[in-house]
Protein backbone atom coordinates (compact mmCIF):
# COMPACT_ATOMS: atom_id res chain seq x y z
CA UNK A 1 0.00 0.00 0.00
CA UNK A 2 0.95 3.83 -0.47
CA UNK A 3 1.42 6.48 2.01
CA UNK A 4 2.27 10.26 1.46
CA UNK A 5 4.57 11.69 3.73
CA UNK A 6 5.00 15.28 4.47
CA UNK A 7 7.94 16.85 6.04
CA UNK A 8 8.07 20.07 7.53
CA UNK A 9 11.11 23.08 8.05
CA UNK A 10 14.42 21.40 8.32
CA UNK A 11 13.11 18.06 7.50
CA UNK A 12 12.31 19.26 4.54
CA UNK A 13 15.34 20.71 3.49
CA UNK A 14 17.26 17.91 4.76
CA UNK A 15 15.54 16.22 2.48
CA UNK A 16 15.24 18.30 -0.07
CA UNK A 17 11.09 17.69 -0.73
CA UNK A 18 8.23 18.16 1.82
CA UNK A 19 6.19 15.88 -0.40
CA UNK A 20 7.47 11.95 -1.16
CA UNK A 21 4.85 9.12 -2.22
CA UNK A 22 6.16 5.75 -0.72
CA UNK A 23 5.37 1.90 -0.66
CA UNK A 24 5.07 0.45 2.97
CA UNK A 25 3.93 -2.96 3.70
CA UNK A 26 0.54 -3.55 4.91
CA UNK A 27 -0.27 -3.13 8.78
CA UNK A 28 3.11 -0.82 9.23
CA UNK A 29 3.37 1.87 11.79
CA UNK A 30 4.61 5.31 11.69
CA UNK A 31 7.47 4.18 12.90
CA UNK A 32 8.16 1.99 10.05
CA UNK A 33 7.29 4.93 7.85
CA UNK A 34 10.15 6.44 9.53
CA UNK A 35 12.34 4.05 9.14
CA UNK A 36 12.19 3.98 5.58
CA UNK A 37 12.25 7.57 5.21
CA UNK A 38 15.68 7.54 7.18
CA UNK A 39 17.46 4.79 5.64
CA UNK A 40 16.69 6.62 2.37
CA UNK A 41 17.63 10.32 3.89
CA UNK A 42 20.05 9.22 7.00
CA UNK A 43 20.72 13.09 7.71
CA UNK A 44 17.32 12.47 9.11
CA UNK A 45 18.09 10.04 11.45
CA UNK A 46 19.21 12.96 13.94
CA UNK A 47 15.25 13.59 14.68
CA UNK A 48 14.45 10.55 16.12
CA UNK A 49 14.23 11.23 18.90
CA UNK A 50 12.81 15.12 18.77
CA UNK A 51 9.94 14.51 15.95
CA UNK A 52 6.35 14.55 16.33
CA UNK A 53 4.21 12.40 14.09
CA UNK A 54 0.79 13.07 12.47
CA UNK A 55 -1.51 11.05 10.29
CA UNK A 56 -4.21 12.55 8.03
CA UNK A 57 -3.27 15.86 9.80
CA UNK A 58 -3.96 14.28 13.71
CA UNK A 59 -1.43 13.73 16.43
CA UNK A 60 -0.28 9.97 16.46
CA UNK A 61 2.07 7.84 17.73
CA UNK A 62 5.29 6.04 16.42
CA UNK A 63 3.41 2.70 17.09
CA UNK A 64 0.21 4.18 14.98
CA UNK A 65 -0.87 2.16 12.06
CA UNK A 66 -1.21 3.74 9.22
CA UNK A 67 -3.75 2.53 6.07
CA UNK A 68 -3.38 3.05 2.65
CA UNK A 69 -3.45 6.44 0.68
CA UNK A 70 -3.06 7.97 4.47
CA UNK A 71 -0.76 11.57 4.87
CA UNK A 72 1.91 10.67 7.72
CA UNK A 73 3.25 14.08 8.88
CA UNK A 74 7.26 14.25 10.68
CA UNK A 75 7.40 17.47 12.64
CA UNK A 76 10.77 18.98 14.08
CA UNK A 77 10.19 21.01 17.04
CA UNK A 78 7.98 23.99 16.49
CA UNK A 79 8.47 27.50 16.83
CA UNK A 80 5.40 29.28 16.13
CA UNK A 81 4.81 32.36 17.92
CA UNK B 1 -17.42 42.00 10.33
CA UNK B 2 -14.80 38.98 10.46
CA UNK B 3 -15.68 36.69 13.49
CA UNK B 4 -13.38 33.71 12.43
CA UNK B 5 -12.09 32.31 15.33
CA UNK B 6 -9.04 30.69 14.20
CA UNK B 7 -7.09 31.17 11.10
CA UNK B 8 -3.54 30.69 9.48
CA UNK B 9 -2.80 32.88 6.96
CA UNK B 10 -0.90 34.37 4.42
CA UNK B 11 -2.03 37.62 4.93
CA UNK B 12 -1.13 40.51 7.32
CA UNK B 13 -3.01 39.91 10.95
CA UNK B 14 -5.62 42.45 11.90
CA UNK B 15 -6.27 42.98 16.04
CA UNK B 16 -9.57 44.06 14.98
CA UNK B 17 -10.78 40.91 13.33
CA UNK B 18 -9.88 38.98 16.71
CA UNK B 19 -11.30 41.48 18.77
CA UNK B 20 -14.89 41.19 16.78
CA UNK B 21 -14.33 37.65 17.10
CA UNK B 22 -14.50 37.68 21.02
CA UNK B 23 -17.13 40.46 21.52
CA UNK B 24 -19.75 39.09 18.33
CA UNK B 25 -22.82 37.65 20.81
CA UNK B 26 -21.95 33.83 19.34
CA UNK B 27 -25.34 33.02 18.37
CA UNK B 28 -27.39 35.93 18.53
CA UNK B 29 -28.17 35.32 21.77
CA UNK B 30 -27.20 38.38 24.55
CA UNK B 31 -24.91 36.79 27.65
CA UNK B 32 -23.80 38.94 30.09
CA UNK B 33 -21.38 41.02 28.12
CA UNK B 34 -17.95 41.11 29.05
CA UNK B 35 -15.94 43.14 31.04
CA UNK B 36 -12.53 42.76 30.23
CA UNK B 37 -10.52 42.08 26.85
CA UNK B 38 -6.55 40.86 26.82
CA UNK B 39 -4.90 40.47 23.27
CA UNK B 40 -1.11 39.54 23.25
CA UNK B 41 0.77 40.43 19.77
CA UNK B 42 4.32 38.39 18.91
CA UNK B 43 6.44 40.60 17.28
CA UNK B 44 9.09 40.06 14.48
CA UNK B 45 12.20 41.27 16.43
CA UNK B 46 15.68 42.78 14.97
CA UNK B 47 17.86 41.00 17.45
CA UNK B 48 17.75 37.12 18.37
CA UNK B 49 20.72 35.67 20.77
CA UNK B 50 22.97 38.65 19.59
CA UNK B 51 22.10 38.19 16.06
CA UNK B 52 21.23 40.62 13.44
CA UNK B 53 18.07 39.57 12.66
CA UNK B 54 16.78 40.25 8.78
CA UNK B 55 13.81 38.92 7.97
CA UNK B 56 11.25 35.39 9.35
CA UNK B 57 9.51 33.08 6.83
CA UNK B 58 7.13 31.09 8.59
CA UNK B 59 6.18 27.35 7.85
CA UNK B 60 2.97 25.67 9.25
CA UNK B 61 1.16 22.31 8.53
CA UNK B 62 -2.12 24.37 8.15
CA UNK B 63 -4.85 21.49 8.88
CA UNK B 64 -2.87 20.49 11.93
CA UNK B 65 -2.23 24.01 13.33
CA UNK B 66 -5.72 24.80 12.93
CA UNK B 67 -6.79 21.80 14.92
CA UNK B 68 -4.31 22.43 17.93
CA UNK B 69 -6.21 25.69 17.72
CA UNK B 70 -9.13 23.83 18.28
CA UNK B 71 -8.02 21.95 20.83
CA UNK B 72 -5.91 24.95 22.84
CA UNK B 73 -9.75 26.85 22.90
CA UNK B 74 -10.80 23.57 24.70
CA UNK B 75 -8.58 23.85 26.87
CA UNK B 76 -8.70 27.22 27.60
CA UNK B 77 -12.55 26.58 27.99
CA UNK B 78 -11.81 24.10 30.40
CA UNK B 79 -9.94 26.61 32.69
CA UNK B 80 -11.73 29.94 32.13
CA UNK B 81 -15.09 31.30 31.74
CA UNK B 82 -13.58 33.64 28.43
CA UNK B 83 -14.15 33.57 25.02
CA UNK B 84 -11.35 33.09 22.69
CA UNK B 85 -9.63 34.37 18.87
CA UNK B 86 -6.35 33.18 17.55
CA UNK B 87 -4.77 34.24 13.92
CA UNK B 88 -1.24 33.10 13.11
CA UNK B 89 0.60 34.37 9.94
CA UNK B 90 2.91 32.23 7.50
CA UNK B 91 5.10 33.02 5.09
CA UNK B 92 8.11 36.12 5.12
CA UNK B 93 7.76 38.41 7.46
CA UNK B 94 9.60 41.82 7.83
CA UNK B 95 10.82 43.03 11.03
CA UNK B 96 8.13 44.50 13.48
CA UNK B 97 4.98 42.98 11.73
CA UNK B 98 2.72 40.90 14.20
CA UNK B 99 3.60 37.17 13.28
CA UNK B 100 0.84 36.06 16.32
CA UNK B 101 -2.12 37.71 17.54
CA UNK B 102 -4.73 36.43 20.38
CA UNK B 103 -7.80 37.98 21.78
CA UNK B 104 -9.86 37.17 24.83
CA UNK B 105 -12.42 38.76 26.69
CA UNK B 106 -13.43 37.42 30.05
CA UNK B 107 -16.41 38.84 32.65
CA UNK B 108 -13.21 39.39 34.22
CA UNK B 109 -9.61 40.60 34.39
CA UNK B 110 -8.04 38.02 35.89
CA UNK B 111 -9.35 35.36 33.43
CA UNK B 112 -8.94 37.05 30.57
CA UNK B 113 -5.18 38.00 31.18
CA UNK B 114 -4.60 34.40 32.62
CA UNK B 115 -6.36 32.95 29.43
CA UNK B 116 -4.19 34.79 26.91
CA UNK B 117 -0.75 34.50 28.64
CA UNK B 118 -1.96 30.28 28.33
CA UNK B 119 -2.91 30.68 24.55
CA UNK B 120 0.54 32.21 24.01
CA UNK B 121 2.90 29.42 26.14
CA UNK B 122 0.27 26.19 24.47
CA UNK B 123 1.31 27.56 20.93
CA UNK B 124 4.77 27.43 21.64
CA UNK B 125 4.07 24.08 22.87
CA UNK B 126 1.98 22.13 20.45
CA UNK B 127 1.01 23.92 17.37
CA UNK B 128 2.67 22.79 14.23
CA UNK B 129 4.64 26.01 12.93
CA UNK B 130 8.34 26.91 12.07
CA UNK B 131 10.58 29.88 12.17
CA UNK B 132 13.16 30.09 9.50
CA UNK B 133 15.43 33.18 10.43
CA UNK B 134 17.51 35.00 8.25
CA UNK B 135 20.31 36.90 9.52
CA UNK B 136 23.27 38.82 9.14
CA UNK B 137 25.59 36.04 7.60
CA UNK B 138 23.17 33.13 7.41
CA UNK B 139 20.04 31.39 8.40
CA UNK B 140 19.00 28.89 11.05
CA UNK B 141 15.30 26.91 11.40
CA UNK B 142 14.62 27.78 14.86
CA UNK B 143 13.62 24.63 17.01
CA UNK B 144 11.48 24.87 20.51
CA UNK B 145 9.48 22.04 21.68
CA UNK B 146 8.48 18.60 20.62
CA UNK B 147 5.10 18.48 20.10
CA UNK B 148 2.71 15.98 22.19
CA UNK B 149 -0.11 17.50 23.05
CA UNK B 150 -1.14 14.83 25.33
CA UNK B 151 1.85 15.83 27.49
CA UNK B 152 0.42 16.62 30.53
CA UNK B 153 3.48 17.85 32.20
CA UNK B 154 4.25 20.74 29.67
CA UNK B 155 0.38 21.28 29.60
CA UNK B 156 0.39 22.22 33.32
CA UNK B 157 3.42 24.26 33.15
CA UNK B 158 1.40 26.76 30.53
CA UNK B 159 -1.53 26.97 33.26
CA UNK B 160 1.08 27.48 35.82
CA UNK B 161 2.36 30.32 34.13
CA UNK B 162 -0.86 31.73 33.24
CA UNK B 163 -2.11 31.67 37.19
CA UNK B 164 -1.13 34.96 38.53
CA UNK B 165 -3.75 36.68 40.10
CA UNK C 1 0.17 58.93 14.01
CA UNK C 2 -0.84 59.56 17.85
CA UNK C 3 2.32 59.07 20.15
CA UNK C 4 0.42 59.81 23.52
CA UNK C 5 1.31 57.64 26.31
CA UNK C 6 -1.14 58.98 28.74
CA UNK C 7 -4.51 60.50 27.89
CA UNK C 8 -7.73 61.34 29.68
CA UNK C 9 -10.80 62.19 26.87
CA UNK C 10 -14.73 61.99 26.67
CA UNK C 11 -13.34 60.78 23.23
CA UNK C 12 -14.05 57.07 22.20
CA UNK C 13 -10.51 55.11 22.76
CA UNK C 14 -8.90 53.75 20.25
CA UNK C 15 -6.31 50.35 20.39
CA UNK C 16 -4.40 51.94 17.80
CA UNK C 17 -3.55 55.11 19.05
CA UNK C 18 -2.10 53.32 22.22
CA UNK C 19 -0.28 50.92 20.29
CA UNK C 20 1.24 53.56 17.85
CA UNK C 21 2.89 55.19 21.35
CA UNK C 22 3.99 51.90 22.43
CA UNK C 23 5.68 50.65 19.14
CA UNK C 24 7.07 54.18 17.97
CA UNK C 25 10.59 54.85 18.67
CA UNK C 26 10.80 56.95 21.60
CA UNK C 27 13.48 59.51 20.35
CA UNK C 28 14.15 58.44 16.53
CA UNK C 29 16.63 56.02 18.22
CA UNK C 30 16.39 52.68 17.03
CA UNK C 31 16.88 50.14 20.76
CA UNK C 32 16.10 46.58 20.04
CA UNK C 33 12.20 46.08 18.53
CA UNK C 34 9.65 44.50 20.60
CA UNK C 35 8.72 40.82 20.58
CA UNK C 36 5.90 40.85 22.21
CA UNK C 37 2.47 43.66 22.73
CA UNK C 38 0.25 42.92 25.69
CA UNK C 39 -3.34 44.95 25.80
CA UNK C 40 -5.77 45.19 28.36
CA UNK C 41 -9.25 46.89 27.45
CA UNK C 42 -11.78 47.51 30.04
CA UNK C 43 -15.42 47.39 28.73
CA UNK C 44 -18.80 48.67 30.51
CA UNK C 45 -20.45 45.38 31.37
CA UNK C 46 -24.66 45.38 31.08
CA UNK C 47 -25.15 43.65 34.45
CA UNK C 48 -23.09 44.00 38.11
CA UNK C 49 -23.66 42.65 41.09
CA UNK C 50 -26.77 41.24 39.82
CA UNK C 51 -27.91 44.78 38.55
CA UNK C 52 -28.84 45.48 35.02
CA UNK C 53 -26.79 48.50 33.90
CA UNK C 54 -27.98 51.06 31.23
CA UNK C 55 -24.95 52.88 31.37
CA UNK C 56 -21.88 54.39 33.39
CA UNK C 57 -20.76 58.12 33.65
CA UNK C 58 -17.04 57.91 34.73
CA UNK C 59 -15.87 61.65 36.36
CA UNK C 60 -12.03 62.71 36.76
CA UNK C 61 -10.13 64.95 38.64
CA UNK C 62 -7.95 65.22 35.65
CA UNK C 63 -4.40 66.71 35.75
CA UNK C 64 -4.32 64.62 39.30
CA UNK C 65 -5.26 61.37 37.07
CA UNK C 66 -2.34 62.27 34.67
CA UNK C 67 0.14 62.50 37.51
CA UNK C 68 -0.94 59.08 38.66
CA UNK C 69 -0.72 58.06 35.00
CA UNK C 70 2.84 59.16 35.01
CA UNK C 71 3.37 57.54 38.33
CA UNK C 72 2.46 54.07 37.70
CA UNK C 73 4.45 54.97 34.53
CA UNK C 74 7.52 54.92 36.84
CA UNK C 75 6.31 52.13 38.70
CA UNK C 76 6.15 49.81 36.04
CA UNK C 77 9.54 50.88 34.39
CA UNK C 78 11.53 50.26 37.66
CA UNK C 79 9.91 46.31 37.57
CA UNK C 80 9.93 45.96 33.94
CA UNK C 81 11.70 46.72 30.72
CA UNK C 82 8.92 47.72 29.35
CA UNK C 83 7.00 50.37 26.86
CA UNK C 84 3.84 51.44 28.39
CA UNK C 85 0.48 53.55 27.39
CA UNK C 86 -2.63 54.04 28.78
CA UNK C 87 -5.74 56.21 27.84
CA UNK C 88 -8.99 56.56 30.27
CA UNK C 89 -11.92 57.89 28.79
CA UNK C 90 -14.42 60.26 30.90
CA UNK C 91 -18.44 60.73 30.48
CA UNK C 92 -21.38 58.77 29.46
CA UNK C 93 -20.44 55.08 28.49
CA UNK C 94 -22.76 52.72 27.18
CA UNK C 95 -22.73 48.85 27.08
CA UNK C 96 -19.87 47.23 25.98
CA UNK C 97 -18.00 51.10 25.07
CA UNK C 98 -14.14 50.67 26.05
CA UNK C 99 -13.64 52.99 29.45
CA UNK C 100 -9.64 52.21 29.56
CA UNK C 101 -6.96 50.86 27.80
CA UNK C 102 -3.21 50.00 28.41
CA UNK C 103 -0.52 48.55 25.70
CA UNK C 104 2.35 47.76 27.09
CA UNK C 105 5.94 46.35 24.35
CA UNK C 106 8.77 44.65 25.64
CA UNK C 107 11.47 42.36 24.54
CA UNK C 108 9.96 39.47 26.09
CA UNK C 109 6.37 38.09 26.46
CA UNK C 110 6.32 37.78 30.68
CA UNK C 111 7.41 41.03 30.92
CA UNK C 112 4.70 42.55 28.71
CA UNK C 113 1.93 40.43 30.39
CA UNK C 114 3.10 41.92 33.87
CA UNK C 115 3.55 45.04 33.46
CA UNK C 116 0.16 44.84 31.47
CA UNK C 117 -1.72 43.36 34.44
CA UNK C 118 0.52 45.82 36.98
CA UNK C 119 -0.85 49.03 35.50
CA UNK C 120 -5.08 48.14 35.21
CA UNK C 121 -4.56 46.85 39.14
CA UNK C 122 -2.71 50.49 40.22
CA UNK C 123 -4.99 51.86 38.42
CA UNK C 124 -8.37 50.75 40.49
CA UNK C 125 -5.94 51.67 43.44
CA UNK C 126 -4.67 55.12 42.61
CA UNK C 127 -5.89 57.26 39.60
CA UNK C 128 -8.55 60.32 40.76
CA UNK C 129 -11.92 58.83 38.41
CA UNK C 130 -15.36 57.14 39.52
CA UNK C 131 -18.32 55.20 37.72
CA UNK C 132 -21.39 56.32 38.13
CA UNK C 133 -23.86 53.51 37.17
CA UNK C 134 -27.15 53.66 35.96
CA UNK C 135 -28.90 50.72 36.67
CA UNK C 136 -32.94 49.77 35.92
CA UNK C 137 -34.18 51.15 39.19
CA UNK C 138 -31.81 54.02 40.22
CA UNK C 139 -27.87 55.03 39.85
CA UNK C 140 -25.23 54.58 42.35
CA UNK C 141 -21.41 55.76 42.66
CA UNK C 142 -19.38 52.98 42.85
CA UNK C 143 -16.45 53.62 45.63
CA UNK C 144 -13.55 50.99 45.31
CA UNK C 145 -9.97 51.98 47.04
CA UNK C 146 -8.89 54.55 49.18
CA UNK C 147 -6.38 56.55 46.86
CA UNK C 148 -3.13 56.39 48.94
CA UNK C 149 0.07 56.34 46.37
CA UNK C 150 2.51 55.96 48.78
CA UNK C 151 0.93 53.04 50.83
CA UNK C 152 3.39 50.52 49.97
CA UNK C 153 1.27 47.50 50.83
CA UNK C 154 -1.18 48.21 47.81
CA UNK C 155 1.54 48.56 45.43
CA UNK C 156 3.31 45.48 46.66
CA UNK C 157 -0.12 43.70 45.97
CA UNK C 158 -0.09 44.71 42.62
CA UNK C 159 3.45 43.58 42.03
CA UNK C 160 2.02 40.47 43.09
CA UNK C 161 -1.15 39.73 41.29
CA UNK C 162 1.21 40.70 38.34
CA UNK C 163 3.95 38.72 38.89
CA UNK C 164 3.55 35.69 37.46
CA UNK C 165 5.34 33.76 35.01
CA UNK D 1 -6.72 83.63 52.87
CA UNK D 2 -8.75 81.95 50.16
CA UNK D 3 -8.72 78.58 48.91
CA UNK D 4 -10.72 76.72 46.45
CA UNK D 5 -12.44 73.48 47.13
CA UNK D 6 -12.75 71.02 44.36
CA UNK D 7 -14.94 67.71 45.87
CA UNK D 8 -15.81 64.91 43.27
CA UNK D 9 -18.65 61.59 42.64
CA UNK D 10 -20.48 61.37 45.83
CA UNK D 11 -18.77 64.14 47.83
CA UNK D 12 -20.18 66.69 44.95
CA UNK D 13 -23.77 64.88 45.11
CA UNK D 14 -23.75 65.94 48.21
CA UNK D 15 -22.86 69.00 48.60
CA UNK D 16 -24.82 69.99 45.23
CA UNK D 17 -21.42 71.32 44.14
CA UNK D 18 -18.18 70.54 42.51
CA UNK D 19 -16.11 73.67 43.32
CA UNK D 20 -16.39 76.32 46.51
CA UNK D 21 -14.30 78.75 47.83
CA UNK D 22 -13.65 79.67 51.16
CA UNK D 23 -11.91 81.37 53.80
CA UNK D 24 -9.63 79.63 55.99
CA UNK D 25 -6.88 80.66 58.50
CA UNK D 26 -3.26 81.09 57.76
CA UNK D 27 -0.96 77.76 58.39
CA UNK D 28 -4.40 75.68 57.76
CA UNK D 29 -3.99 72.15 56.91
CA UNK D 30 -6.16 69.82 54.50
CA UNK D 31 -7.80 68.44 58.15
CA UNK D 32 -8.76 72.11 58.92
CA UNK D 33 -10.11 72.84 55.71
CA UNK D 34 -12.28 69.41 55.54
CA UNK D 35 -13.39 70.40 59.17
CA UNK D 36 -15.09 73.72 57.78
CA UNK D 37 -16.85 71.80 54.88
CA UNK D 38 -18.06 68.97 56.93
CA UNK D 39 -19.47 71.61 59.40
CA UNK D 40 -21.15 73.13 56.25
CA UNK D 41 -22.61 70.02 54.83
CA UNK D 42 -22.57 67.41 57.74
CA UNK D 43 -23.68 64.20 55.05
CA UNK D 44 -19.88 64.50 54.28
CA UNK D 45 -18.59 63.58 57.83
CA UNK D 46 -19.28 59.36 56.57
CA UNK D 47 -16.26 60.05 54.23
CA UNK D 48 -13.74 61.40 56.90
CA UNK D 49 -12.18 57.83 57.40
CA UNK D 50 -12.06 57.23 53.32
CA UNK D 51 -11.10 60.23 51.75
CA UNK D 52 -8.06 60.90 49.88
CA UNK D 53 -6.95 64.67 49.50
CA UNK D 54 -4.78 66.32 47.26
CA UNK D 55 -3.54 70.17 46.50
CA UNK D 56 -2.99 71.76 43.48
CA UNK D 57 -3.50 68.32 41.63
CA UNK D 58 -1.25 66.54 43.62
CA UNK D 59 -1.76 63.94 46.40
CA UNK D 60 -1.40 65.16 50.01
CA UNK D 61 -1.97 64.39 54.21
CA UNK D 62 -4.34 65.73 55.84
CA UNK D 63 -1.68 67.55 57.85
CA UNK D 64 -0.29 69.34 54.93
CA UNK D 65 -0.57 73.08 55.40
CA UNK D 66 -2.34 75.13 52.40
CA UNK D 67 -1.94 78.59 50.95
CA UNK D 68 -3.58 81.29 49.76
CA UNK D 69 -5.12 80.73 46.17
CA UNK D 70 -4.57 76.83 46.63
CA UNK D 71 -6.70 74.22 44.98
CA UNK D 72 -7.47 71.90 47.80
CA UNK D 73 -9.52 68.44 46.47
CA UNK D 74 -11.28 66.13 48.73
CA UNK D 75 -11.21 62.35 46.56
CA UNK D 76 -14.08 59.51 47.76
CA UNK D 77 -12.46 56.05 47.29
CA UNK D 78 -12.07 56.17 43.65
CA UNK D 79 -13.27 53.62 40.72
CA UNK D 80 -11.18 53.82 37.84
CA UNK D 81 -10.43 51.13 35.23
Amino acid sequence: MQVTIRLFARLRDLAGTGELARDVEEGATVGAVWKTLAGEFPALAEYESSISTAVNAEYSRMDSTVSDGDEVAFLPPVSGG
Amino acid sequence: MSTTRYRVTHDPLRLDDLIDAVTASPDGDAPPGPGALSTFVGLVRDHNVGRRVLRLEYEGYEPLALRSFELIGQETAERWNVQMALHHRLGVLQIGEASVMIAVTSPHRADAFGACRFVIERIKQIVPIWKHEFFEGGDVWIEGATADPDDDGARESAYRLASAG
